[in-house]
């Protein structure tokens, strides 16, 4: 029997991507099994609730190493979570899947048995959005001013800072991790006009948020949060005040529960995201072809609902591990590790989100960002247009909230 | 030995402590008496500065005390007991008792709590109040006379120069109250001043050397026991002829 | 009409036997065996790694239940002693890994030996917090304490210099993975024998006695001739004292400092909860009650693993020990006079 | 002129919805001396019951109000039957019930959670995310209801408090239990039904809450220290200084929202209980305490 | 003689520690003044406590005309017609003092002259108008026994118990405490005091009650009390008298 550890925030304020990793691993896991397993082995997946807390998610990891003696770890939801445990993984040298934690200062911090399973890191997810922009709007409709709102989150930090163009340092020595200026929107002209950061947590003024970036007249309203449930709070705020953008992109979003939470308010609002149920993602498990779509049909077979985003990453998590410990032929943590920097762009880790393959930090090569935007109650794939089919049109401009 | 000077105490429009003044001469028994309400205790929570008083003065030993922190206050020898008995619940009695001996600077600060000094001294006043057998006992499960008894302890046990007692006697057996007199008696003799709120005439006849009455925060009356009870204002105040019946 | 008094001699006798039984629970004789032998077994302890099997994890459980002795040991000096329940202590936590852990990050000094540092820091800055809260008590207290969490969180979380809401990270140390815990193992059990000891020389000393008084009525003990003001803010700086040494050496094991390590309300609630479930105001609680607590934390991982489940049940044994013991562990057997030898400190 | 305007009614809305969040606790401490921390997990019970009416069945979550103050009354009178009943006697009292209380808040959360799993929800009724413009200003239609319910519970909760035979009651055994009871008061009762109202508002308060935050079970921490922050401010145990406080709070953290940032808004609540503990420790409107 | 109240036997104690009454027997006849009197400590605020329902008894009998007061909470007990005034003054600390005398009602099922009840007892005792809207709990110590004192006459009940009723008066107003008892007496309230102020209190009443460690050791006509050398010795201060 193999057994995999997996420590997630399913309590506390990530619970609900939190979740919805439980399950992707689930899921994968499960499938693998009715497969005939991995090496001749069942898997078993070991789940624990770290209450979205860091210090937690690290005992728990400890936990998974030393009590459960783990062959093979998934990683944890979240920048926040991922920064600490990927020191003591390291330490163990297991092997870190990292599911999501995009910040760069996680890769940069010289750990060798990190793998992200999601296209780059956080810091460069802007340069898509200004891509999108000059690529699909004609000159003229093109927003020429921004307000730029984060939360005080490792993650939208990261997401900001490329947007704006800030230093990232490492405050433990104060080094330059990486200079993003001048940063992705001077790049494309567009002129930031409002920003604004909001606590982690605590945060209820939403209103009053939405009403200083309405003032700020922008033509482009981007929103960064780790968080679906704040990106429904800002949108339900922004449509009560009545905000008139042009466009409207965030960082989270892509969940039915944000559709749930906002309705009409959510259309046209583009969001970043990693996966989307109708790209044409050619993976493998158990050795076997398994792509996007049968993910989407399997998930929906055992959950009863649509998977979105935050399953589909731990599950090309899962396929990851799994293929390397094939490719490894054992769970030694060390070849598997060798085995995955080992991909290259012919010979690479076929996921539900597509072909991996890493640079040295643990960074994927050559991966394209999505974007997606929600139209009448569906959430479109928009961008970019030449990687697959099925691409919809973007909808420009938003005819207010 | 203390001093009050014009004294006053205002709780909005009530003026508790009007303007009082007298003195507590050293190694003498005062009293201080006077109609409920006429401001006693307030005037001893103003000396003891549980209050801050509105306006007034406080000397003791010729230094001013009215500026000072309570503890300040008991640290120089002045101490007091409550009128509704304070007690510290969850202490027995014996640790009620201790608690109140002095500890001045650092190094008494980390002292044992209990040293078999302070215990057996304390067992011997306990003793002598006739309380030693709920010594272990908690301090809040005591009968409302035992607390007023416990209260007398501490006090002793501080060594002060001057305690002020606000009716001692109220729901203290009368039996056991003849021998806290005795020694209350000897202790004055032994050079401690003592201040005394009581409504029990009788027994004010036989301890106090002075009496100062109060009535509606001000002095009204101050002399000998003799001169007091036959002044007409305190009779009508106060008094109300009770005294002419007992002696009847 | 008179009633004889034939059966006054037994009252007084049956009075005379509950005196005694009175006089027996203030038995000043310590099992001090008990402590020696446990700090022995403890120091010994690591050498379980010999065994060729990975005990990493019980060298972690004890790690982190000795942490939160200390922690909980230092709470309980304000908070059981002077009565004042602080939901916030977990600043000091904080404070003292920030302390120690950015200067372990730019000069390099372990922690170990700049944790007495950050506590005196600490020290200091609850010295000057408890001048302003101090001034209320019991709820008021309370919540106060809550919102000194908060601010010092956004605060925290705003100032760059130390990695804002991001955090730190910390070197960890190069030893090989079997032996990477020794050290803090060690920091921890001296921190642990030192507060303990520490609680005991309180609580049976004159500030102790103080203390215990003005949880009871300040008004009194301020009558008595103790200086509240003073003592109340030496117990809340010597409390902080403890809590952020235990930050210090915190942050370096966990190579990560971060506002919401620290921050989190359920650190300063454990550490309130494994002093009431032990024993608020013994010397003995706050130890036995950080053992339960993270007993039954680790029981329910174990059994329930990851679920909501968990939440619900650590909350109805809460409920439980505090409805069937309400003074603690400790206090409640020693108030029934069933309190083992080996516990009885105070 | 228009923007500050603007900021003065979006602090007054959301003032309005804090102000009914913290007078059911503000009521159970004043009369009970019950510091409920689980009173936000409460609020959270009311604002679910809210939510499956509006998912279910689609009623208006006002028209749910009552339901849920039934309801969640319901639930205070078995808390307190369970958890609190044996305790009212002990002189610790105050104290133990902070602890009890928290244990309560994580016996809900966790069932709820169980219950309803984590996931945010949030009820949209028309008004939820609509305004009234008045000129370039606009009030929020939801928070503006809120108030509105708010304002009018309290206002009749205090009224019944302060004018009933049972509010004397209530008073009564709040500060002196053997007295009260002495004098022809059956204090269990008082107790147990003090406690369901202010249960009862708490789920009040959750129907409100349902469409103007967005909530799943774990998010009541959030609350509690704002909660607290306005009761201690407003003065323990005083409901109008827990509304004025409330109103007045969120005024003010709204300008400096607005000025200095979202995140020094937060802090406001915070810097004020302190400023407020240094120059006034009472509060507000709270009473004197005994030694100067 | 028919009691209308009787106290046989009783055990009681405060939870669960020692029973402190072992043994306290009273009989209550109607309409006349009884005095407990007895050391501090001896369990006369227990007995009190005892048999309005304060603590529960364990052993023996309570009965008030023939009927068990056993278990019954002190709302119940009142309601039956027992009022009582404990020795820490059982105020509302933060209500003013019309409102105190107003709880003193509250047992009242007919409240209609509950404001003529109150403004008479505010005539009596003039310190209650003229603070009327002080709160209880700044008053003096002895304004406060008055308060407590004057809120019983309120309800008017069979049996009025009063701890101590003369604690912490001034001479003058103790008299007219003992005045308004004797008024009670002859109106036909019985009267059941405890008192430390022992000559006083039994010169005033008809029946005396001697208590020690718990239990009733003398009963009889109040002057057979005072006259008794031994009890003159042991409790009332017996050097002075002697
Ligand atoms: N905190 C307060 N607020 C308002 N008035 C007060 C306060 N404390 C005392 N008083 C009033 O001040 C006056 C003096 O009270 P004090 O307690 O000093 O009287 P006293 O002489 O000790 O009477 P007694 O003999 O009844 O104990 C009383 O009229 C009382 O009502
Ligand atoms: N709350 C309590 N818990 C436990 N024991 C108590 C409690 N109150 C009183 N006792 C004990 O009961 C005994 C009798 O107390 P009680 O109050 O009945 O005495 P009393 O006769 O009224 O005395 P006093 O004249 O001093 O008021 C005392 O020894 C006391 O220690
Ligand atoms: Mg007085
Ligand atoms: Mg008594």
């Amino acid at each position: 029997e193999i057994k995999i550890g997996a420590s997630l925030p399913l309590t506390g304020a990530f619970s609900i991507a939190g979740e919805k990793h439980r399950r992707g691993y689930e899921l994968c896991v499960d499938l693998i099994n009715e497969r005939g397993g991995l090496l001749g082995e069942q898997v078993e997946l070991i789940t624990s609730d770290n209450r979205s807390d860091p210090a937690t998610a690290i005992n728990q990891y400890e936990r998974f190493i030393n009590v459960d003696q783990v062959d093979a770890v998934f990683g944890t939801f979240s920048s926040r979570l991922t920064f600490p445990v990927a020191s003591l993984l390291a330490k163990n040298n297991f092997v870190h899947p990292v599911p999501s934690g995009g910040a760069l200062r996680i890769y940069t911090q010289g750990h060798e048995n990190l793998f992200y399973f999601q296209p780059d890191a956080a810091e460069y997810f802007g340069e898509t959005l200004t891509d999108m922009i000059q690529e699909l709007i004609p000159e003229d409709q093109r927003p020429q001013t921004a307000a730029v709102v984060a939360a005080d989150d490792f993650f939208a930090n990261a997401v900001e800072a490329g947007f704006l163009g800030t230093e990232v340092v490492d405050p433990a020595d104060g080094s330059v991790v990486e200079d993003l200026s001048p940063g992705y929107l001077a790049d494309a002209g567009i002129e930031v006009v409002y920003s604004e950061k909001w606590p982690e947590e605590g945060f209820n003024d939403w209103l009053n948020l939405a009403n200083s970036i309405k003032r700020s007249e922008a033509d482009l309203i981007i929103a960064l949060t780790a968080s679906a449930e704040e990106a429904v709070q800002l949108t339900r705020a922004l449509q009560t005040v009545r905000a008139e953008p042009m466009m409207v992109y965030y960082s989270q979003g892509t969940q039915t529960e944000f559709y749930e939470g906002t309705g009409d308010a959510s259309e046209t609002i583009t969001m970043h995201t990693s996966w989307h149920p109708a790209a044409p993602f050619e993976g493998t498990l158990a050795g076997e072809e398994f792509n996007n779509s049968d993910f989407v049909a399997a998930f929906e077979e055992a959950y009863g609902n649509a998977p979105d985003e935050d399953s589909a990453i731990p599950f090309a998590v899962c396929q990851g591990i799994e293929q390397s410990i094939r490719g490894a032929g054992s769970t030694d943590n060390a070849a598997m590790g060798e085995w995955l920097y080992g991909r290259t762009a012919d010979d690479p880790v076929r996921t539900v989100l597509g072909t991996f393959q890493w640079d040295e930090r643990g960074l994927p090569v050559d991966k394209p960002f999505l974007i997606a935007q929600w139209n009448g109650g569906e959430l479109q794939f928009v961008y970019p247009t030449d990687q697959f089919e099925g691409v919809s049109e973007l909808q420009h401009p938003k005819d207010g909230f | 030995m203390l001093e009050v000077k014009n004294l006053c105490k205002y709780f909005g429009g009530i003026h508790a402590v009007d303007g009082c003044s007298f003195t507590a001469e050293r190694g003498k028994i005062t009293a201080l008496i006077g109609p409920n309400g006429a401001g006693k205790t307030t005037a001893f929570n103003c000396i003891s500065r549980t209050m801050a008083p509105t306006k007034g003065e406080v000397w003791l030993d010729g230094e001013r005390i009215d500026g000072l922190r309570p503890h300040k206050i008991t640290h120089k020898g002045l101490s007091r007991t409550f009128q509704i008995s304070r007690n510290l619940a969850d202490m027995t009695v014996l640790e009620n008792v201790i608690c109140q001996s002095q500890v001045r600077g650092w190094r008494d600060l980390f002292r044992p709590a209990m040293s078999p000094e302070e215990i057996e001294k304390a067992m011997g006043i306990l003793e002598f109040l006739g309380i030693t057998r709920i010594a272990h006992e908690d301090g809040s499960n005591l009968s409302y006379g035992q607390k007023k008894l416990m209260d007398l302890a501490a006090l002793l046990m501080s060594d002060p120069k001057i305690i002020l007692l606000d009716e001692p006697a109220g729901g203290v057996n009368p039996t056991l109250m003849e021998e806290i007199v005795d020694h209350i008696k000897k202790l004055n003799a032994q050079g401690m001043t003592v201040l005394i709120v009581e409504h029990n005439m009788e027994l004010i006849m036989r301890l106090c050397d002075r009496v100062v009455v109060m009535a509606q925060g001000r002095v009204i009356a101050d002399g000998t026991p003799d001169e007091v009870r036959s002044d007409p204002a305190v009779l009508d105040a106060y008094l109300g002829g009770v005294l002419d019946e007992e002696a009847a | 009409m008179m009633v004889t008094t034939d059966n006054s001699q037994d009252i007084i006798a049956q009075r005379r036997a509950y005196n005694e039984t009175l006089m027996q629970a203030q038995d000043k004789t310590r099992a001090t065996w008990f402590p020696i032998a446990l700090l022995a077994l403890l120091i010994l302890l690591p050498l379980l790694q010999l065994t060729g099997t990975n005990y990493n994890y019980v060298i972690h459980l004890t790690l982190y239940t000795m942490c939160y002795v200390v922690m909980a040991s230092g709470w309980n000096i304000l908070g059981g002693f002077a009565g004042y329940i602080s939901l916030g202590h977990n600043v000091f936590f904080a404070v003292g890994g920030y302390v120690a852990g950015m200067l372990f990050a730019r000069l390099g000094i372990s922690t170990i030996i700049l944790a007495p540092f950050a506590g005196l820091v600490c020290a200091a800055l609850g010295y000057v917090i408890g001048l302003i809260t101090l001034r209320v008590r019991g709820p008021s207290f309370i919540i106060s304490s809550l919102a000194l969490v908060m601010i010092f969180r956004i605060a925290f979380e705003n100032w760059h210099f130390i990695g804002g809401a991001a955090g730190v990270a910390l070197p960890a140390n190069g030893l090989p993975v079997e032996w990477a815990k020794l050290p803090y193992y060690y920091a921890f059990l001296a921190m642990a024998a030192f507060a303990l000891w520490a609680s005991y020389k309180i609580k049976h000393s004159k500030f102790g006695m103080g203390l215990r008084a003005i949880s009871v009525d300040e008004i009194k003990a301020e009558s008595a001739g103790i200086d509240t003001r003073f003592y109340k803010v030496l117990a809340f700086a010597l409390s902080a004292f403890f809590v952020g040494m235990a930050g210090a050496v915190w942050g370096e094991y966990l190579t990560y400092i971060r506002p919401n390590i620290f921050l989190v309300i359920l650190i300063s609630v454990n550490m309130v909860l494994m002093c009431i479930l032990g024993g608020k105001g013994t010397v003995a609680g706050p130890a036995v009650g950080a053992i339960l607590i993270i007993a039954f934390n680790e029981f329910f991982v174990a059994t329930l693993g990851a679920s909501t489940v968990n939440i619900l049940a650590t909350g109805v044994i809460m409920a439980i020990a505090l409805i069937f013991f309400p003074l603690g562990l400790v206090g409640t057997l020693a108030r029934h006079r069933k309190l083992p030898r080996i516990l009885n400190w105070d | 002129m228009a923007e500050i305007i603007q900021i003065v009614v979006l602090g007054l809305a959301l003032g309005g919805v804090y102000a009914l969040m913290g007078s059911g606790l503000s009521l159970v401490f004043g009369v009970m001396r019950i510091v409920n921390l689980a009173h936000p997990s409460l609020i959270m019970g009311g604002a679910y019951v809210a939510y499956w009416g509006f998912r279910l069945y689609g009623i208006d979550p006002l028209i749910m109000l009552p339901v849920a103050a039934v309801i969640l009354a319901a639930t205070g009178v078995i808390l307190y039957k369970l958890f609190f009943e044996r305790e009212a006697r002990s002189a610790k009292y105050s104290e133990m019930t902070v602890l009890l209380t928290f244990a309560v808040a994580m016996i809900l959360e966790g069932g709820l959670a169980t219950a309803f799993t984590n996931t945010q929800r949030v009820t949209s009724p028309e008004y939820a995310t609509d305004a009234f413009f008045i000129g370039s200003v606009f009030i929020p239609k939801g928070q503006l209801y809120a108030g509105i319910v708010s304002l009018v519970l309290i206002g009749g909760l205090a009224l019944f408090l302060k004018f009933s035979r049972f509010g004397y009651a209530i008073r009564a055994t709040t500060q002196n239990r053997e007295a009260a009871e002495l004098l022809g008061v059956n204090v269990n009762f008082v107790g147990l039904a003090s406690f369901a109202i202010g249960v009862g508002l708490a789920g009040a308060a959750g129907t409100l809450v349902s469409f103007v935050f967005s909530f799943y079970p774990s998010k009541h921490w959030e609350w509690i220290a704002v909660l607290m922050s306005l009761v201690v401010l407003g003065g323990m145990g005083s409901i109008l200084g827990t509304v004025v406080a409330s109103f007045l709070l969120s005024v003010i953290a709204a300008f400096v929202g607005y000025y200095f940032g979202a995140t020094w808004s937060t802090l406001t609540f915070y810097i004020a209980l302190f400023v407020v503990l240094l120059v006034r420790p009472q509060g507000l409107f709270g009473e004197k305490p005994e030694l100067a | 003689m028919n009691e209308l109240l009787e106290v046989r036997d009783v055990v009681a104690g405060y939870g669960d520690g020692p029973a402190i009454l072992n043994g306290a027997s009273l009989k209550v006849q109607p309409g006349k003044v009884h005095c407990i009197i007895g050391p501090n400590g001896a369990g006369k605020s227990t007995l009190l406590k005892a048999i309005c329902g304060m603590l529960k008894v364990r052993q023996g009998d309570v009965k008030l005309r023939g009927e068990d007061l056993k278990g019954l909470r002190p709302d119940q007990v009142l309601k039956k017609g027992i009022c009582f005034v404990p020795q820490e003054r059982a105020l509302f600390p933060k209500m003013t003092v019309r409102e105190n005398l107003r709880m003193g009602g509250f047992s009242l099922e007919d409240k209609s002259d509950l404001e003529e009840r109150i403004d008479e007892i505010e005539e009596r005792f003039p310190i209650l108008k003229e603070r009327r809207d002080q709160h209880a709990g700044t008053m003096s110590g002895g304004q406060q026994q008055t308060l407590s004192m004057a809120r019983t006459m309120i309800i008017r009940p069979d049996i009025v118990m009063l701890d101590e009723p003369s604690l912490g008066l001034a001479p003058k107003i103790v008299q007219e405490v003992f005045d308004i008892m004797h008024v009670m007496a002859e109106t036909g309230i019985t009267v059941l005091i405890v008192e430390q102020n022992a000559l006083m209190g039994l010169k005033n009443a008809d029946w005396g009650v001697v208590l020690d460690l718990g239990r009733t050791l003398f009963e009889g006509p109040a002057d057979e009390v005072l006259a008794d050398p031994r009890i003159q010795e042991l409790y009332l201060g017996g050097k002075k008298a002697a």
